[in-house]
């Protein structure tokens, strides 16, 4: 039962993240990307958890806690930026 | 003979010292080469009796090289005339250069350049020899170029160097060629051993032989840098011209003469090269206004006329080889002094200003006729006795060659008279300097040297016992019973040298008259002789150098890399579709849609970050990526590796942020033509690297060793994480390296981020 | 049994609570309604998660760090997304034109003003 | 909308935030440092996460904050890290084995087994390498920047 | 086990350390530099008389056994490489002391020297397959930081185009690293050594052999990968011009003696062919390129190239001669290209310019620096009896015993056409009249006996290895003899059970 | 007495995250928060007692809980159906949290609640700048669930 | 799988070559980075891929499942990993002090040191 559950589990999520991704591509605006990409860390962190359960294996859920407290700085990073040169790239 | 190397090179090296800090005579140093010359004549009796001397050293067994020498005949002759001359160069020098600043630094190198001409013609050893060799090259050179502040000098110093050395590449080579066919390096062998197989190897060989002696001795086309050397002060030029340097080339194909005479290419080439050079060097010494020159050119024809005698390689040929070459050294040794000293007193050595210094140099000028007569060869004197064997050997041969002999001969009759005649009779005009007769240091080398030409040629039973005798064994091959005599008989070479006496004094008498047509001749000549040949080539190489780093090293990285991606691919993609082939599709594990999402987002976020112009969105699309790729490594059990991919990503994109704040978005500079030609390029190289990865999945040449990572991880590393027990335990050395790599990127990005701006602080 | 049924009620409603989160990014107009749906929705969908896999292992060190995972979670996506909004907010995001009301455009402008002022 | 001037950059939220999960982060990169022979984790990226924290602490305080906050020099990190790793590879010498050899001491304290080793001291040296890298790089950076400006 | 071995590794790895610990202070990092150098050629020494007596020295580092850990090998080869670096080592740091500004020194000099080392000695020591990429990184980054200290624009956009060819060159390298793992399942050279099957049997075996060509060949400089050289090797600091010059191309043709000698000999006519075109393109382009420059250091740059190309030349060739002449001429080039590149910095000391155009003068002025480049330049262009005239003229010899005419006859023209170069340094800032100004320079300037001696000693090595060459001569035998007899190599790292 | 509360906590940590809950361990995870303190301590302001806390703390975690799935459910039926119901806007919220702390708590919760997020703190760190996706007119009910939360929260952590 | 991970790791390599191509230095360091990703892959790749066996033993027998992951090339591309890290950042670090000290991003006027 969980393979099929876990199946759809996953289908749904890459979608998510290919949705994310298309919201990444368009933009507009730098942030907007950024927050694109902090869904897709959440995903991945999502992904992994299912993983562990997929697999049996615990030891993946490590690397949703190290996503969980640091996947972060990436959106402090370029918020810092956003700040100095505003969110226009060019 | 050791002994005796490392005291002249001892010499050169305090030479500097004695003329400069101690300020002793240097007229003592030429009691150096003086009592060399003595040691020399210890050998005498054994060698006149066919006893070569041999004296060993090891040196470098390894590739057959040994300090070992052979004095025969014909080395003693060498020696002694090296060591003979060499102390009347001296002496004469001491006196020429007085109060030079760079006195000392002449004594050096023409010590040095005595030691590896006595080196040369002493070494037993085919290696040494060429060492010798490529030493003479190098030190003369040195001397050429003393004059080394004016450009010319400079340029005419590389122009002797490079010929000479060009050559001596060839040289070796050729030795190289006859150590493998004869199986040794050690002349004393070779000598015995005759070769007269032929084949292709062996004309190749002796080629690059030939190339190499007749580079050094000047003949045609090669002649040209020897009048060129000139640019050496005097004593250099007698000594260079007279029994050392140029004649080394003579040297070596008179030593393997018994080896390779038998080779037809051998004796040809020398023929046809010798009669050219000689009729060449005739010519232009006829045709030349400046003294020095006149002289460097009789030297040219002197050489071919060697040249040819051993192309001729009958009896009198070889006897007569030796004679004109002990000739040959003994007056163009003193013409060349005393030509200097004319200069050095007058302050010019063109022939068409000096005139009617019989006056003032009333010695120089008595030199000079003996000289210059046994130039001509006018009997007494022991050119004659060359010229007549010359003849004699060119008799011998087919008709053709005499003719060119004779030539030669009339011209050289002319050359010589003018001599005579030009600078010292008529009425005295007014020269740069107001001549004065010569230093009696300047006088010595001259007075000794023509006396000894006289007394030969009186006396040339004492020449041949001495020396000439000996030389000549040491070059034939079987016994040679011809004598040396003044007086023949009248017989045609007798006939023939009258006429060529009668036919130069008519030149000598036409020499003044001649000029406008020999200056015409001489600039037509200029323009199409191998001399412009030379200088072309050199513009050739200057041109295509830097047409060629222009090509290549074009400092656009751009093209660097295709460059690079072509050469390391292309070749790949040839092995590849040469002997690989392209694989089958194995499907072993099929992809879920899961990873084929992964899979596609990944490259989907590449491509986004390729195409984007935004060099931000391209960083969090590289995230992306890199999450995605960090997915795979989870799904694909490599959790490490996910963590770590995962923290990387992050880090990277913080250090992006901050260093890229200040540094511009991307711009597009490319053409769209070079963004396809790009494109093309990169798509190339990801299609062969796909293939490559491809060709190797169902590839397994062995188990992989990571079976006793798994079974001992525990038990021996005392860890459950096999990656991490391989990375501090199994394979620390290379984590070791790795932190290496860390501490020193942060050292770099430290360094570029803090020091600067500041001002040069001079990079030496 | 039940525990299964209850992972997978768990798991298949995380895995739609963050398709509507990425649906949401992608329709939303502005990044402030953006972010709105993304950052507590991410968040949510991990929660779920990650009880199911404290219920799937059940064991306690398992439990322990889900709910570490959980903890970290709640305490950093906010931060990251306070970073977001505020630098983009301050950078000139454009906003939804149908957006009712701007207390903070207000509050700059007058800061600014007071500031010019005191200078 | 015209970009606001005069508008602090530094955010309260972000600063006090910082405060609260730095701990946290370097916690747990010393969790994953200790562990990572058995679970995942290592020197390497217990060291990462620790860098994370002070790269964070960085962007809410500043650099000349971080340099306070650490008290020694980010290149004496990294010199310690680098000397760590050697350290760890001598001690078989002194016993006549290879270079590298691990070398296991066992203290008992109390019923519990406390294992410690050259292996140890490896990924320690490794955990502080790693931070001293990236702290020298962020610190380098924000620097020459904050110079700049 | 021979911990020796680790040594040459350790020593620099600890000096770099120190000298990093004690970055405050510009005095110590001298004294642990000049310590560390020293006794890094003491272990030097000490290892080349222990692999002279036992042939190999093996050490499985942690103890773990062949293929499963990793080695350290130390053959005749190795060692004389390691000897060589420690010879360079101490003249580059005696050379350093009076040199570097202090400026360089508090912003990592010394340390990224000693990591510069650290790599250099793990790729000539290793004998595993992917620890040598990661000593070609760390020697890579520590060039990279070497080559941009000081910050000037040359050298920045010099270390660019460095940068960028390199990572290319590490990331094929890694591929094939990654590639060889996955098809023969181990890592270990010895271990490869037995498993990589004849090319005839399997067409990936020359696809590998091509990639690592192709990843070595950039470091080493073969044509037509030589860019980032000559771009870059003249805007550092002379001193480490002087170490790039001497060691780190060398490295790369190491690499490439070591896997065409161990790993892919299976299908020679096709590998070492290519390398002998490669060789022989290499040696023209470089020398062409040294034809037409101005500059001193670039000159040496494009004369760097030339000569890897002989040195390829004789690994193609992969006759015992040729091995010998190749191992010999890697030795004698080490030590002139160093010691020609310490003299740049001493010319440019006198003059203050690389532009040979500006300078003049130093013959009269300066003779004895005339004399030490005279024999390393003389010695370069294959001048008897200088180092390079043996190590030419066994190259040559060996050309010509394989009937390799055409490279022989290109390598003749190409010791020519550097003679060419040398004559035109010489001509230009030795012989040629100083301008007055310049020559008051020339005359008033003191230069540092730090900075004579490291030249001074490195021209007297290469005249006794002339005079006295034959010792090493017999050294570079038996390194060939190594090369040719793989088994030796793989029995003394796995053990004689294989 | 803060510092002993948070090496407690570290401790916890500790022991969750190793997931072996003995007494060395708990020992050990002391020492290893002690050690972070140490590296921090003069960062982290002041903090009360905690025992008390706990079970208001649950009630919370409730509270905050349910609000989260409502307004995740609010903020679902938008982005699915069609046309938009949501009326943003940015709104200023005059808070009562006055330490450093107490604020970072409670715009992080604020932010983490469906359809509100906090975009700054005026400086003088009284009130919240708080982007509402539904606040039209129902801007006093925002206020006032904002208020709630608030209060709830601080009487944890007061 | 593989087949796939082969096929994508050509158009890696192919957009890390295209942007190393491209005259802007930024574009430079983004080649890098995919460049470092897709050589990583490769390793991945033909060393073999497994699904949810990562290599860990058992936390109580202490043995390893009969398929768990090949650990070893899992350790190579950590090292790598790190490697490239380093390199990565020393490169953006430079690119950045280049376009200070040249006053330019075009790689095609940096060419003063080759000409
Ligand atoms: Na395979
Ligand atoms: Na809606």
């Amino acid at each position: 039962m969980f393979e099929w559950v876990v199946e759809i589990v996953y289908f749904l999520l890459s979608v998510s993240m290919l949705l994310a991704f298309i919201r990444l591509v368009k933009g507009p605006s730098l942030p907007d990307r950024v927050v694109a990409l902090e869904l897709i860390a959440s995903i991945v962190a999502g992904m992994v958890g299912v993983h562990a359960i997929d697999t049996g294996v615990s030891a993946y859920l490590d690397i949703a806690i190290v996503l969980a407290i640091t996947a972060f700085l990436a959106a402090i990073g370029f918020a810092r930026f956003i700040q100095v040169r505003g969110m226009n790239d060019e | 003979m050791i002994g005796l190397l490392l005291a002249i090179v001892l010499t050169a090296c305090i030479a500097p010292v004695w003329t400069h800090s101690w300020r002793l005579p240097r007229a003592l140093l030429a009691l150096v080469p003086a009592t060399g010359f003595l040691y020399c004549l210890n050998w005498w009796p054994a060698v006149a009796s066919g006893n070569p001397v041999l004296q060993t050293l090891s040196w470098m067994p390894s590739i057959g090289l040994s300090l070992s020498f052979y004095i025969d005949g014909l080395s003693l002759l060498f020696l002694l005339l090296v060591t003979g001359i060499g102390s009347f160069i001296i002496l004469y020098a001491s006196s020429y250069l007085k109060g030079h600043q760079d006195e000392g630094r002449f004594f050096l190198w023409l010590f040095l350049f005595m030691a590896s001409m006595l080196g040369l013609v002493a070494s037993d050893n085919l290696l040494a020899l060429f060492v010798f060799w490529e030493l003479t090259s190098f030190t003369s050179y040195m001397l050429i170029g003393f004059n080394h502040e004016s450009e010319k000098s400079r340029k005419l110093a590389l122009q002797g160097l490079f010929i000479t050395v060009g050559g001596g590449l060839l040289l070796m080579t050729g030795f190289i060629m006859l150590g493998s066919l004869t199986g040794t390096y050690q002349l004393s062998e070779i000598v015995q051993i005759s070769i007269s197989e032929q084949s292709h190897f062996i004309n190749a060989m002796l080629v690059f032989i030939l190339l190499g002696a007749f580079t050094k001795s000047a003949q045609f086309p090669f002649h040209f840098w020897l009048p060129n050397a000139m640019a050496a002060p005097t004593p250099v030029s007698a000594f260079l011209h007279s029994a050392t340097m140029v004649k080394a080339g003579v040297f070596i194909m008179a030593r393997l003469h018994p080896t390779l005479s038998e080779q037809s290419v051998w004796s040809t080439a020398q023929l046809w090269a010798g009669a050219a050079t000689m009729l060449l060097g005739a010519w232009l010494a006829y045709m030349a206004t400046d003294l020095k020159k006149v002289l460097a050119y009789s030297t040219v024809m002197a050489l071919g006329t060697l040249t040819l005698l051993l192309g001729i390689g009958s009896e009198y040929a070889l006897i007569g080889f030796v004679s004109y070459l002990l000739a040959h050294s003994l007056y163009k040794a003193s013409l060349f002094m005393l030509a200097g000293g004319v200069d050095h007193s007058t302050g010019t050595k063109d022939l068409l200003q000096l005139q009617g210094l019989r006056a003032t140099m009333p010695v120089t000028f008595g030199l000079i006729i003996v000289g210059a007569l046994s130039l001509a060869g006018l009997p007494p004197l022991f050119g004659f006795i060359g010229k007549e064997l010359l003849l004699e050997a060119g008799l011998g041969v087919d008709g053709w060659l005499i003719v060119v002999i004779v030539v030669a001969a009339t011209l050289v009759v002319g050359v010589a008279l003018t001599l005579i005649v030009k600078p010292f009779l008529g009425q005295p005009v007014t020269l740069p300097r107001p001549p004065h007769e010569l230093p009696p240091a300047m006088l010595a080398g001259p007075v000794v040297l023509l006396t000894l030409s006289v007394l030969f040629g009186l006396a040339p039973a004492l020449a041949e016992q001495g020396l000439v005798h000996a030389a000549v064994q040491s070059i034939a091959v079987s016994e040679q019973a011809v004598k040396l005599k003044l007086w023949h008989g009248v017989n045609t070479a007798l006939l023939l040298s009258l006429l060529s006496l009668a036919a130069g004094a008519v030149l000598a008498f036409w020499w003044l008259r001649s000029r406008r047509v020999a200056q015409q001749l001489a600039k037509w000549s200029d323009r199409i002789g191998p001399e412009s040949f030379y200088f072309r080539l050199m513009d050739s190489i200057a041109a295509f150098a830097t047409w060629q780093t222009g090509a290549i090293q074009n400092g656009r990285l751009g093209i660097y890399m295709i460059v690079l991606l072509l050469a390391t691919l292309a070749p790949v993609a040839w092995v590849l579709f040469d002997s690989v082939g392209f694989p089958g599709w194995t499907f072993e594990l099929i992809p879920t849609v899961y990873e084929c999402a992964m899979v596609t987002l990944m490259l989907l976020a590449t491509a986004y970050a390729v195409r984007t112009r935004s060099r931000f969105a391209s960083i969090i699309s590289l995230g992306a990526m890199g999450f995605s790729v960090a997915l795979l490594f989870v799904h694909f059990s490599a959790p490490d590796l996910g963590i770590t991919q995962v923290l990387v990503e992050t880090l990277t994109v913080l250090l992006l942020v901050i260093v890229l704040i200040r540094v511009p978005g991307f711009a597009r500079f490319s053409s769209n033509a070079e963004r396809l030609r790009d494109a093309a390029v990169a798509l190339f190289a990801g299609f062969v690297l796909s293939w490559v990865v491809l060709a190797a999945l169902p590839v397994q040449w062995a188990p992989t060793i990571s079976e006793y990572f798994i079974a001992n991880s525990y038990e021996l590393g005392k860890g459950r994480n096999i990656v991490n027990v391989i990375l501090v335990d199994f394979r620390a050395l290379d984590t070791l390296g790795e932190i290496f790599v860390l501490a020193i990127a942060a050292l770099g990005v430290y360094s570029m981020m803090k020091l600067r701006k500041g001002a040069d602080h001079g990079k030496a | 049994m039940m525990s299964d049924i209850l992972i997978s009620v768990l798991l298949l409603l995380a895995a739609v609570v963050i398709l509507l989160a990425s649906i949401g990014l992608l329709r939303l107009p502005d990044l402030p309604t953006r972010m709105h749906a993304t950052t507590k929705s991410g968040v949510f969908a991990i929660a779920l998660i990650m009880i199911a896999v404290a219920l799937y292992f059940a064991r306690i060190d398992i439990t322990a760090r889900a709910l570490a995972i959980i903890v970290f979670t709640f305490l950093t996506a906010p931060i990251a997304a306070h970073a977001i909004g505020r630098a983009g907010y301050l950078s000139g995001v454009e906003l939804w034109p149908n957006t009712v009301r701007d207390d903070l455009k207000d509050y700059y402008q007058e800061k600014d003003h007071n500031n010019k002022d005191a200078s | 909308m015209a970009k606001p001037k005069n508008i602090s950059a530094d955010s309260l939220i972000l600063r006090t935030a910082t405060l609260i999960v730095l701990p946290v982060q370097l916690v747990f990169s010393l969790f994953l440092l200790l562990r990572g022979h058995d679970q995942p984790g290592g020197g390497f990226i217990g060291g990462l996460v620790a860098s994370g924290a002070f790269a964070l602490y960085l962007y809410a305080y500043g650099v000349y904050a971080l340099k306070q906050l650490l008290r020694v020099s980010p290149k004496d990190l990294l010199a310690i890290g680098l000397l760590l790793g050697l350290v760890a590879t001598i001690p078989s010498v002194l016993v006549d084995q290879a270079f590298f050899t691990a070398q296991w001491w066992e203290i008992s304290l109390g019923d519990n087994l406390i294992k410690l080793s050259t292996v140890l001291v490896f990924d320690i040296g490794v955990y502080l390498t790693v931070i001293g890298t990236l702290v020298t790089m962020f610190t380098a950076v924000a620097e020459a920047q904050l110079e700049e400006s | 086990m021979s911990n020796l071995v680790f040594l040459p590794i350790l020593l620099p790895l600890l000096s770099g350390a120190l000298c990093l610990a004690s970055w405050r202070s510009t005095v110590w990092q001298k004294r642990i530099t000049l310590i560390g150098s020293i006794a890094y050629c003491l272990a030097s020494i000490e290892l080349m008389r222990q692999t002279l007596d036992q042939g190999y020295l093996v050490l499985q580092m942690g103890n773990w056994p062949a293929p499963f850990g990793i080695s350290l090998v130390s053959d005749v080869l190795s060692a004389i490489m390691i000897v060589l670096t420690g010879i360079v080592s101490v003249a580059a740091a005696m050379y350093s002391m009076a040199s570097v500004p202090n400026e360089h020194i508090r912003f990592g000099y010394f340390p990224l020297l000693h990591f510069l080392l650290v790599g250099v000695s793990g790729a000539f020591l290793t004998g595993d397959i992917f620890n040598l990429f990661v000593w070609f990184e760390v020697m890579l980054l520590s060039s990279f930081g070497l080559l941009t200290l000081g910050g000037e624009r040359s050298q920045m956009e010099g270390a660019i185009k460095y940068v960028t060819i390199n990572l290319f060159s590490s990331a094929i390298f890694l591929t094939a690293v990654g590639l060889l793992y996955g098809m023969a399942g181990t890592l270990n050279m010895a271990d490869l050594a037995l498993k990589i099957p004849d090319a005839d049997e399997d067409g990936m075996v020359n696809v590998l052999a091509l990639l690592f060509m192709a990843s070595f060949g950039i470091k080493a400089g073969v044509f037509p990968m030589f860019f980032w050289l000559p771009a870059s090797y003249h805007t550092p600091l002379v001193a480490v011009s002087a170490v790039f010059a001497g060691l780190l191309t060398k490295v790369g043709v190491y690499a490439i003696y070591r896997v065409f000698s161990l790993l892919f000999i299976g299908d020679i006519t096709f590998t070492h062919t290519l390398l002998l075109w490669l060789g022989v393109l290499t040696m023209v382009t470089g020398v062409f390129g040294a034809a037409a420059q101005f500059e001193f250091r670039r000159i040496l740059s494009f004369h760097i190239i030339s000569q890897i190309g002989y040195m390829i030349l004789a690994i193609a060739l992969f006759t015992p001669l040729a091995l010998v002449g190749g191992v010999f001429y890697i030795m004698h080039h080490i030590l002139v290209k160093t010691n020609l590149f310490l003299i740049s910095g001493l010319t440019h000391q006198l003059t203050g310019t690389h532009e040979l155009k500006q300078m003049g003068g130093l013959y009269r002025h300066r003779p004895w620096v005339a004399v030490a480049f005279v024999i390393s330049a003389m010695s370069l262009a294959g001048l008897p009896p200088l180092s390079g005239f043996f190590a030419k003229f066994v190259v040559i010899k060996a050309g010509v015993e394989a009937s390799a005419w055409w490279a022989t006859a290109f390598a003749l023209v190409v010791g020519l056409l550097t003679l060419y170069s040398m004559i035109k340094i010489w001509n230009e800032v030795f012989w040629k009249k100083a301008e007055p100004e310049l020559e008051k320079q020339v005359t008033s300037k003191v230069l540092s006996p730090w900075m004579l001696l490291p030249v001074i000693m490195l021209a007297a090595m290469t005249v006794s290895i002339g005079i006295f060459g034959e010792s090493l001569f017999q050294i570079a035998e038996l390194a060939a003899d190594q090369l040719l007899n793989r088994s030796g190599y793989i029995n003394a790292v796995l053990g004689e059970q294989q | 007495m803060t510092g002993l509360f948070w090496n407690l906590l570290l401790a916890t940590c500790w022991v969750f995250l190793t997931g072996s809950f003995g007494v060395s361990n708990y020992f050990f995870g002391f020492l290893v928060g002690y050690l972070v303190i140490a590296l921090i301590h003069k960062l982290v302001p002041g903090l009360h007692s905690y025992p008390k806390r706990i079970p208001r703390f649950f009630r919370f975690l409730s509270f905050f809980l349910w609000q989260l799935v409502l307004s995740n459910i609010k903020i679902a039926i938008d982005i699915v159906t069609p046309t938009w119901h949501m009326r943003p806007g940015v709104i200023k919220y005059n808070m009562s949290a006055k330490t450093d702390v107490e604020i970072t708590l409670v715009a992080n919760l604020i932010s983490l609640t469906p359809g509100t997020l906090v975009l700054d703190v005026s400086e003088d760190k009284t009130a919240l700048f708080v982007h509402a996706m539904f606040l039209g007119e129902e801007e006093q009910a925002l206020l006032a669930d904002l208020h709630e939360l608030e209060q709830r929260l601080l009487k944890i952590i007061r | 799988m593989q087949v796939l991970m082969a096929i994508a790791i050509g158009l890696m390599f192919a957009a890390a070559f295209y942007m190393m191509l491209r005259r802007s230095i930024v574009k430079l360091v983004m080649g890098l980075i995919i460049l470092s990703n897709a050589a990583n892959l490769v390793i991945f790749t033909v060393a073999g891929m497994t699904r949810a066996e990562p290599p860990f033993l058992d936390e109580t027998t202490k043995i390893a499942s009969s398929g768990v992951a090949d650990p070893l090339p899992q350790a190579l591309i950590l090292t790598a990993i790190v490697i490239a890290f380093g390199v990565l950042a020393f490169s953006v670090v430079l690119i950045h002090r280049a376009y200070e000290a040249v006053g330019t991003d075009d790689l095609d006027l940096m060419k003063d040191t080759d000409t």
